[in-house]
């Protein structure tokens, strides 16, 4: 089976939700939209303290090329325009928004939308990034800019990355099994956005069921595929994914594009579907409520705004006491939160609460030199050395053993024996980097 | 065959560093850098070699000829200090980064015991020309390979929880005696 | 001037010329006294090896070696206050385990039998090696017979005259002692016979 | 650094500890540990030093305003080798036993670093008097280490102090290793840890 | 006699000769080998501290005094060295004598383990700049974290952590290199010359509410301190923080009277030292009102 | 700069109330741990001491006490002397101690034996920091350290079986001194079972490929070290064995004398001392195993594992370096 070099096989306790179709969440009487829910520039407001907004209006924008806007997800009336903590930490100036809990849009196959055939690579383009789209996978990098290969850059092969090798999350299982047509229709609108003459969905084997309905979906189109990939993690991350898929190296500080190569989550395939064909920005997402500490996990559709406290409350609200993590994301790469205030934002994939003896322990032993990180490293780094570098602000060793390249996947941390905090010291070594540069010494 | 064991012998098993305890300051002053080691090594082995040749050609067209053995030890220093000072100007010359890394300890070289006693032993022991040539760049090599292990060590040991008072040169003179401990399972390997 | 060319070759040769003259002078001055320490000590090991002899004669002879290197054997022949011979002495080596080990030996006049053994130098390790010239070791060469080769034992009480037990835990250097001894008495055999040959013939 | 504040006695005495060759300078260790197996052979080794160090940095301060750069280490290289060969003819004409046992090191004196590094660092700047202060300072700071190692090996490697047996083998089976390189190298190592732990204990009290 | 003789005359010719021969060697490679160094270099280099802390903007001393042998750099521009280091080098060079402006460490922060409302237990290395990552444990973004990452960057032993978890200056031994201000990773601590003696000792943006929620000596942007100061303009609002202008700021301790969380500060950094000891409740010395004024 | 994991507070009070905890990802981790692995080490070393004790009698349990005992003794020592938290209990100094004891022979004195231990936790491992700094093998060095101490006693060796305090038995000749000084070879099935004289742990390749093969089942061995240097031992061995098979031993020979299976199973394979890079740990494994064969042949001592190993240990660090994984996506180096 096609799969990619070293990584590991954590315990994916998928099977909570993995079987729970995709609820439609309460509608929230508040919600509040920070304006930089991407990679890129942030927003400026185009509404201000008072205004009244409806569902999907336009609420912020950027001039500068790599940004995507943010559309009010309710209808109701803007209460403040403020900075407010935002699920990566930070905080962002935000959009708040209340409404009555019940005005809803309706949003269908829009007759006067042209058919996706007959759009240019050009207007398609235009349609994702006037609906805000951006990658729901996790790093929420504008799709419209993704699309945008450099003129000297053919690609060929766009692929849907339908892995979802976190543990605990099944969002995209779900959307692949419950909306496989949207699936496979926004795969053909990005190929032909890009020109690409191929598309493939990679799917891990544990997903059997979705490989059926995707190639249900598919119907013969004989530019399309499903792949089924050995059981692994990290396979979602971009540059694996293409690994295990093509057999195709991106190289080190090179993208997709360099090999030919775009990679979208399905997911973001199926809200490309509805912005084309629905003229439905990117109002809501699903998102997995999991993990051991939810009473009733979920597989939810929240609007974007909606507080972490609401949607775990329609899940029956946190199981135990005692110590818990609240992440945004899944445990693997997932932010923790300590402020259940923070709002869904375009990239939160799931709400994982990882509690009880699953709970890191507090304290970290010397690294013994097993070389199981080393092992398990799917960049081929030496993680106990980087990282001890990074740490120690060992600069030029952090550089010259390729401590740039780790994607921060944790599979050293997890699979570390002395339960080295092992990415994070990589984390400050980047940006302990990232000063000395930028002050040109150290 | 004889040269290579010479030369292998004079490099791992009778290594000057840990067995005879020569060159014991470079070994100690310049191992905290890899990059430093291998270039201090190559520089020691480029005079030792150099050397080699010199002092041979003093020891048997001076010194046997003229039976005047008593001005071994004066005639070999001269040798080696005019060697390494020309050594030390082409560096400069050549490569300034260079010369800055290796600071004070290039002059050292010619306060490095390997020069000198790898001349006295080769007088010693009676080498043929070749042999002595041999000899001495095993010595350079013996030399860089200990400076190198050693200097991978110390950057390994940056990692280590070392006590303060045992930090720098104490904690490197241990690890020479762990090192020294271990190559003693060479002895008795070969003698020549 | 201080760094010109010139300055340069003058100092250094200035100094040099210095330092050879007070050097030369010097060693002439004391070579009497270091000439006299080395013999004086060859004459002890000598006689410490070779019992009843007084004074001896050195015989020279310039051999060939394996590898068709010249070689000069220096053999010490014994005398007694009348004047008769009373053995051999000479040096054998060998090689140890870390340097070479050298050693003063005495042959009886039949040239059968060693009068005994005495370690000169050695580099042997401390404890172990080393005890190769301690006394337990060394005794056992007075009177050992030499043919057809000296043997070593490990573990175990020699039996035969040519026998010797080896240092217990040491058997490279008892090994390098008895090698260096079987090689070295062939060719003072050898010497000895062929400078007898012709007084007989 | 200049010299002006410094007294001969503070020349004298920082070598025996604040600037201690060995131990603080890492100098002259090659020596300071082959011939360290015996208190003796330290003692031997230290005299020559002491000797060879005054005499050759009283020269080299007397001529360091003539000799050029670019011949200076030469020059003063053959200054020393010269004082080292007269020690090792002086040691084989009276005392040819302890010559027999110092072997090859004691030619070796020339390169022990110690001797030029004071020519260099010292001798070569500063006026005749202050220099031969320094030379003995550094002579005996070299000295006295020697002997200290020299009685840890030798107690512990042979039993005996001096030649005199003070741990009877009855009770006490030698450790060969201590008159062994490993031995040497572990001793010097722990004798600077010591010195070091005395310094910072010091350093930490005065502040 | 005439053995010693020719023996005597052989020694000095051989030695004479070789020592001839490695001088005219030498001398020779010397004129081809010739490196123009400049010694000035070395010299400059001896007046630096040589702790390669960085503070003057230049990889390490080294460095620095091959930019001051250059000219490019003021002779004063070795900041830890303070006024001895730029006199000398100032003579070693010959040029003009220079002021070196001392600058000081201050720590903007107040919100001890006392002071901050905690909402989760950090997991991970004990470090500032690793806790940045998940935000610490304080719920205040901008407060310091408390781990002390400052403390272990100064290499002048003039930075403690005090029993509140803040970290204190000792002024007496600061030389003002800056290495803590670039160790904090929130930048909590600032570069200032030490003659200014008013600083707002909080970096919280988040309106009044939540920063007081957050954190009981937070600035909340009530203002007072800008009504209150006599030079318009001195201090002013922005992104709901106090913020002082220290030209004009008058430098009196007149806007601290009636701060509501006591977060701006007046105080004299001379007189905090490390004899002092590490107070425990305030930033390290600083005052809310002038000693010899009665009200709060 | 020290890890400061020893600085560690157990975590304040703080989120006590909301009970939430941050930290950087991943969250959840594998539930393996040091003790664990240290002390699963121990069990696999059970069915080698049990053979030592019926071979050698209780001397050989007293002995493996005692060192043991100067083990983990001196690592409590030296944390608390410290002020380091003491972690004596995890099982690594015991590891240490089972192995140096298991490298000595039956008759070897008590005293020399705590000697060894505390040379082994003290200068090889503590001085660096304990746990995981160390450079070489503890367990080797401390053996070494013996070796040059007591040259003698440590190259005493008893018959098995022949007495119960092995004290008086008469001294007896390893297979590797017996093949190297005499010519003569033991039985292969005698070497396997361990029915000669040795170390207390050099006896029965069958004991401790048991171990060792728990161990591998446990997955703390990584496969590449023992079958490189095994491997290593027995081609090298094997191709003098082809040269001259009336001079030299068989590979099987090599193997299953001396110290080979020991050191292959329980001293390549310790994490720590041992390179962390794939194609490192091959060139290791393999180098040990040359050095190893070489020194058995032609050097000064017959049995060569100790030091073959620990002449690697040295060079670890370097390795490490020079055999960095290609970095995905990265040019060749």
């Amino acid at each position: 089976m096609k799969t990619f070099k070293r990584g590991i096989h954590p315990a994916y306790h998928k099977e909570l939700t993995s079987g729970s179709p995709i609820e439609d969440a309460v509608l929230p009487k508040r919600v509040v939209v920070p304006l930089q829910q991407h990679a890129g520039t942030p927003c400026a407001p185009l509404v201000k303290k008072g205004d009244e907004v409806r569902e999907g209006q336009k609420i912020g924008d950027a001039d500068s090329f790599v940004s995507a806007p943010v559309h009010a997800p309710i209808t109701g009336r803007v209460k403040d325009v403020a900075p407010h903590i935002h699920p990566a930490g930070a905080r962002v100036l935000s959009v708040i928004i209340e409404g009555d809990g019940a005005s809803k849009e309706e949003w269908k196959e829009d007759p006067s939308a042209p058919d996706a055939e007959r759009l240019s690579a050009e207007e398609i383009r235009k349609v994702i990034r006037e609906a805000g789209i951006v990658g729901l996978g996790g790093a929420a990098f504008p799709t419209a800019v993704k699309l945008s290969p450099p003129k000297d850059r053919k690609i060929d092969t766009v692929i849907l990355n339908g892995c979802e090798c976190e543990p605990y999350l099944t969002a995209d299982h779900r959307v692949m099994i419950e909306e496989p047509e949207k699936v496979v229709q926004g795969l053909k609108i990005i190929m032909r956005a890009v020109g690409a003459s191929a598309g493939c969905i990679g799917i891990e084997d544990n997903k059997t069921d979705c490989a059926d309905s995707l190639s249900r979906a598919i119907a013969k189109d004989p530019r399309i595929g499903v792949i089924l990939l050995e059981t692994k993690y990290p396979q979602g991350a971009e540059k694996m994914l293409i690994k295990a898929v093509l057999r195709r190296n991106v190289p080190l500080g090179k993208l997709p594009l360099d090999v030919g190569v775009i990679v979208n989550n399905v997911a973001t395939a199926v809200k490309i579907f509805e912005a084309v064909r629905y003229k439905k920005p990117l109002i809501d997402r699903v998102v997995t409520v999991s993990g051991n500490g939810v009473k009733t996990p979920k597989n939810l559709r929240v609007r974007i705004g909606t507080a972490f406290s609401d949607v775990l409350g329609q899940c029956g609200g946190l199981s135990e006491e005692g110590e818990r993590e609240i992440l945004a994301g899944g445990p693997m790469m997932g932010v923790a939160q300590k402020n259940l205030d923070v709002p869904v934002v375009k990239g939160t994939s799931g709400i994982t609460v990882v509690a009880g003896a699953s709970v890191k322990p507090i304290k970290y032993e010397p690294c013994i030199r097993c070389s199981n990180c080393v092992e398990v490293c799917p960049m081929g780094l030496m993680p106990y050395r980087i990282a001890d570098m990074g740490k120690m602000g060992m600069m030029d060793g952090f550089k010259s053993w390729s401590a740039l390249a780790c994607i921060e996947c944790g599979c050293c941390s997890f699979v570390c024996p002395a339960q080295r905090p092992l990415v994070e010291w990589i984390r400050v070594g980047k940006i302990r980097l990232r000063n000395s540069e930028k002050t040109g010494s150290m | 065959m004889r040269i290579i064991l010479i030369f292998i012998s004079a490099a791992l098993i009778n290594n000057f560093v840990l067995t005879y305890f020569l060159g014991l300051c470079p070994f100690l002053g310049v191992s905290k850098r890899f990059d430093t080691a291998v270039n201090m090594g190559l520089a020691t082995t480029f005079v030792t070699t150099l050397t080699a040749v010199t002092t041979w050609l003093i020891q048997h067209y001076i010194l046997e000829r003229y039976n005047l053995l008593f001005l071994q030890n004066v005639t070999f220093i001269i040798a080696i200090a005019g060697l390494v000072q020309l050594v030390e100007m082409f560096i400069r010359k050549t490569s300034i980064a260079l010369y800055r890394s290796l600071g004070i300890y290039l002059p050292l070289i010619t306060t490095n015991c390997i020069v000198l006693g790898l001349a006295l032993f080769a007088a010693l022991r009676d080498y043929t020309f070749v042999e002595s040539v041999f000899f001495g760049a095993g010595a350079g090599v013996g030399f860089t390979i200990a400076l190198i292990i050693m200097s991978g060590i110390r950057e390994e040991l940056e990692f280590a929880d070392v006590p303060e008072v045992l930090k720098g040169a104490p904690i490197t003179l241990l690890m020479a005696g762990m090192l020294a401990l271990a190559f003693m399972g060479f002895a008795g390997l070969l003698s020549v | 001037m201080k760094n010109s060319s010139a300055a340069m070759v003058i100092v250094l040769t200035v100094t040099t010329v210095v330092v050879g003259g007070i050097l030369a002078g010097f060693f002439h001055l004391v070579y009497p006294r270091i000439e006299a320490n080395r013999i004086a000590e060859e004459k002890r090991a000598i006689f410490a090896v070779l019992q009843g002899a007084e004074k001896y004669d050195v015989i020279e002879k310039e051999i060939t070696g394996a590898k068709g290197k010249k070689e000069v054997v220096r053999i010490f022949k014994g005398l007694n206050a009348a004047g008769e011979t009373v053995g051999y002495a000479f040096i054998a080596e060998g090689p140890g385990f870390q340097g070479t080990i050298k050693m003063m030996v005495g042959l009886n006049i039949d040239l059968k039998k060693l009068t005994a053994m005495k370690v000169l130098e050695q580099v042997e390790t401390p404890g172990l090696g080393n005890k190769i010239s301690e006394a337990r070791f060394t005794d056992q060469f007075s009177g050992l017979l030499i043919e057809p080769r000296i043997e070593y034992l490990k573990n175990r009480k020699p039996e035969k005259p040519n026998e010797i037990q080896a240092v217990t835990g040491a058997t490279i250097s008892s090994k390098a002692v008895v090698n260096g001894l079987n090689g070295r008495i062939n060719i003072i055999l050898g010497i000895l016979v062929a400078e007898a040959k012709p007084k007989e013939g | 650094m200049a010299p002006s504040h410094r007294t001969l006695a503070g020349e004298i005495t920082k070598g025996l500890l604040v600037e201690n060759p060995v131990a603080r300078l890492i100098l002259g260790i090659c020596s300071s540990l082959a011939v360290t197996n015996t208190v003796i052979n330290g003692l031997a080794m230290g005299l020559a030093v002491i000797f060879v160090t005054v005499a050759s940095s009283a020269l080299v301060s007397m001529v360091r305003k003539v000799v050029p750069g670019g011949v200076r280490i030469a020059t003063y290289i053959v200054i020393i080798s010269g004082f080292v060969t007269l020690a090792d003819l002086f040691l084989r004409a009276f005392f040819p036993d302890i010559s027999k046992t110092l072997g090859p090191y004691v030619p070796l004196i020339v390169v022990n670093c110690i001797i030029m590094a004071r020519a260099e660092v010292f001798a070569a700047k500063y006026p005749v008097v202050p220099s031969i202060a320094d030379a003995i300072g550094m002579g005996a700071g070299y000295t006295w280490v020697l002997l200290a190692i020299g009685a840890v090996r030798e107690i512990l490697g042979s039993g005996t102090i001096l030649g005199y047996t003070v741990l009877s083998e009855k009770v006490f089976t030698p450790w060969t290793v201590m008159v062994l390189p490993p031995g040497a190298f572990l001793t010097l190592g722990f004798l600077i840890g010591l010195i070091n732990y005395v310094t910072m204990r010091r350093a930490r009290k005065t502040r | 006699m005439h053995l010693l003789g020719s023996a005597f005359v052989i020694s000095i010719l051989a030695m004479g000769g070789l020592g001839f021969g490695f001088a005219v060697m030498l001398a020779i490679a010397s004129k081809k080998f010739a490196v123009e160094e400049d010694p000035m270099v070395e010299k400059i280099l001896g007046c630096l501290p040589g702790t390669n802390c960085g503070a003057c903007g230049y990889a390490g001393c080294i460095a620095l005094a091959e930019e001051l042998v250059g000219k490019s750099a003021p002779v004063n521009a070795c900041v830890a060295g303070g006024q001895d280091v730029a006199d000398a080098v100032a003579s070693a060079l010959g040029a003009e004598r220079m002021e070196a402006k001392r600058m000081i460490a201050v720590v903007l922060c107040r919100g001890g383990e006392a002071e901050t409302a905690r909402g989760a237990a950090y997991r991970g290395d004990r470090t500032c700049a690793a806790a940045n990552i998940t935000g610490g444990e304080k719920n205040c973004a901008y407060s310091c974290m408390g781990y002390g990452d400052c403390v272990d960057a100064c290499k002048f032993e003039s930075m403690a952590m005090n029993s509140n978890g803040l970290p204190v200056v000792f002024y007496d031994r600061c030389v003002g290199c800056g290495a803590c201000a670039r160790a904090c990773p929130r930048d909590i601590i600032e570069m200032h010359p030490e003659d200014r003696r008013l600083f707002v000792f909080c970096k919280n943006k988040d309106r009044g509410a939540q920063a007081k929620k957050d954190c009981k000596v937070s600035c909340i942007a009530c203002g007072l301190c800008v009504k209150d100061c006599e030079v318009p303009g001195a201090i002013e609002l922005k992104d709901n923080l106090a913020v002082i202008n220290h030209d004009i700021c008058p430098q009196n301790d007149v806007p601290t009277r009636r701060c509501p969380t006591k977060c701006i500060l007046f105080g004299e950094p001379e007189k905090m030292t490390s004899e002092a000891g590490q107070p425990a409740g305030l930033a390290g010395g600083w005052q809310a009102r002038a000693s010899n004024s009665g009200r709060l | 700069m020290a890890d400061t994991v020893e600085d560690v507070k157990e975590a304040s009070g703080a989120g006590e109330k909301t009970g939430i905890v941050v930290s950087s990802s991943p969250h959840v981790l594998t539930t393996e741990n040091i003790p664990r692995i240290m002390y699963s080490v121990v069990a696999a070393l059970i069915p080698a001491i049990g053979v030592s004790v019926y071979l050698f009698g209780l001397r050989a349990l007293l002995l493996i006490a005692v060192c043991i005992t100067g083990a983990v003794g001196s690592e409590y020592a030296v944390q608390r002397l410290r002020g380091k938290p003491v972690k004596a209990w995890d099982g690594s100094a015991a590891i240490t101690g089972i192995l140096l004891a298991l490298t000595l022979p039956p008759g070897f004195p008590f005293f020399g034996a705590f000697l060894g231990s505390v040379f082994a936790i003290v200068i090889a491992k503590q001085i660096f920091g304990g746990l995981g700094y160390n450079i070489f093998n503890p367990a080797l060095l401390g053996r070494a350290f013996l070796q040059a101490t007591y040259p003698v006693l440590i190259t005493t060796w008893v018959e098995p079986f022949a007495s119960a305090w092995g004290v008086d038995a008469v001294s007896a000749a390893t297979p590797l001194a017996l093949m190297k000084f005499e010519g003569r070879l033991s039985p292969h099935m005698a070497l396997f079972f361990g029915n000669v004289a040795g170390s207390l742990g050099e006896t029965s390749a069958l004991a401790i490929l048991a171990g060792g093969l728990y161990l591998r089942y446990k997955g703390y061995i990584n496969w590449k070290l023992p079958l490189g240097y095994l491997g290593a031992v027995a081609a090298f061995g094997g191709i003098f064995y082809l040269i001259n098979p009336a001079r030299y031993p068989d590979p099987l020979f090599h193997v299953l004398s001396g110290g080979a299976m020991l050191g292959a199973w329980f001293m390549v394979t310790d994490m720590v001392t041992s390179p962390t890079t794939p194609s490192g740990q091959w060139i290791f494994a393999v180098a040990a195993g040359v050095i190893a064969v070489v020194i058995r042949l032609f050097g000064g001592l017959p049995e060569g594992v100790m030091y073959s190993i620990l002449l690697m240990n040295a060079v670890v660090p370097l390795l490490n370096r020079w055999t960095r994984p290609k970095v995905f996506g990265e040019a060749a180096r």
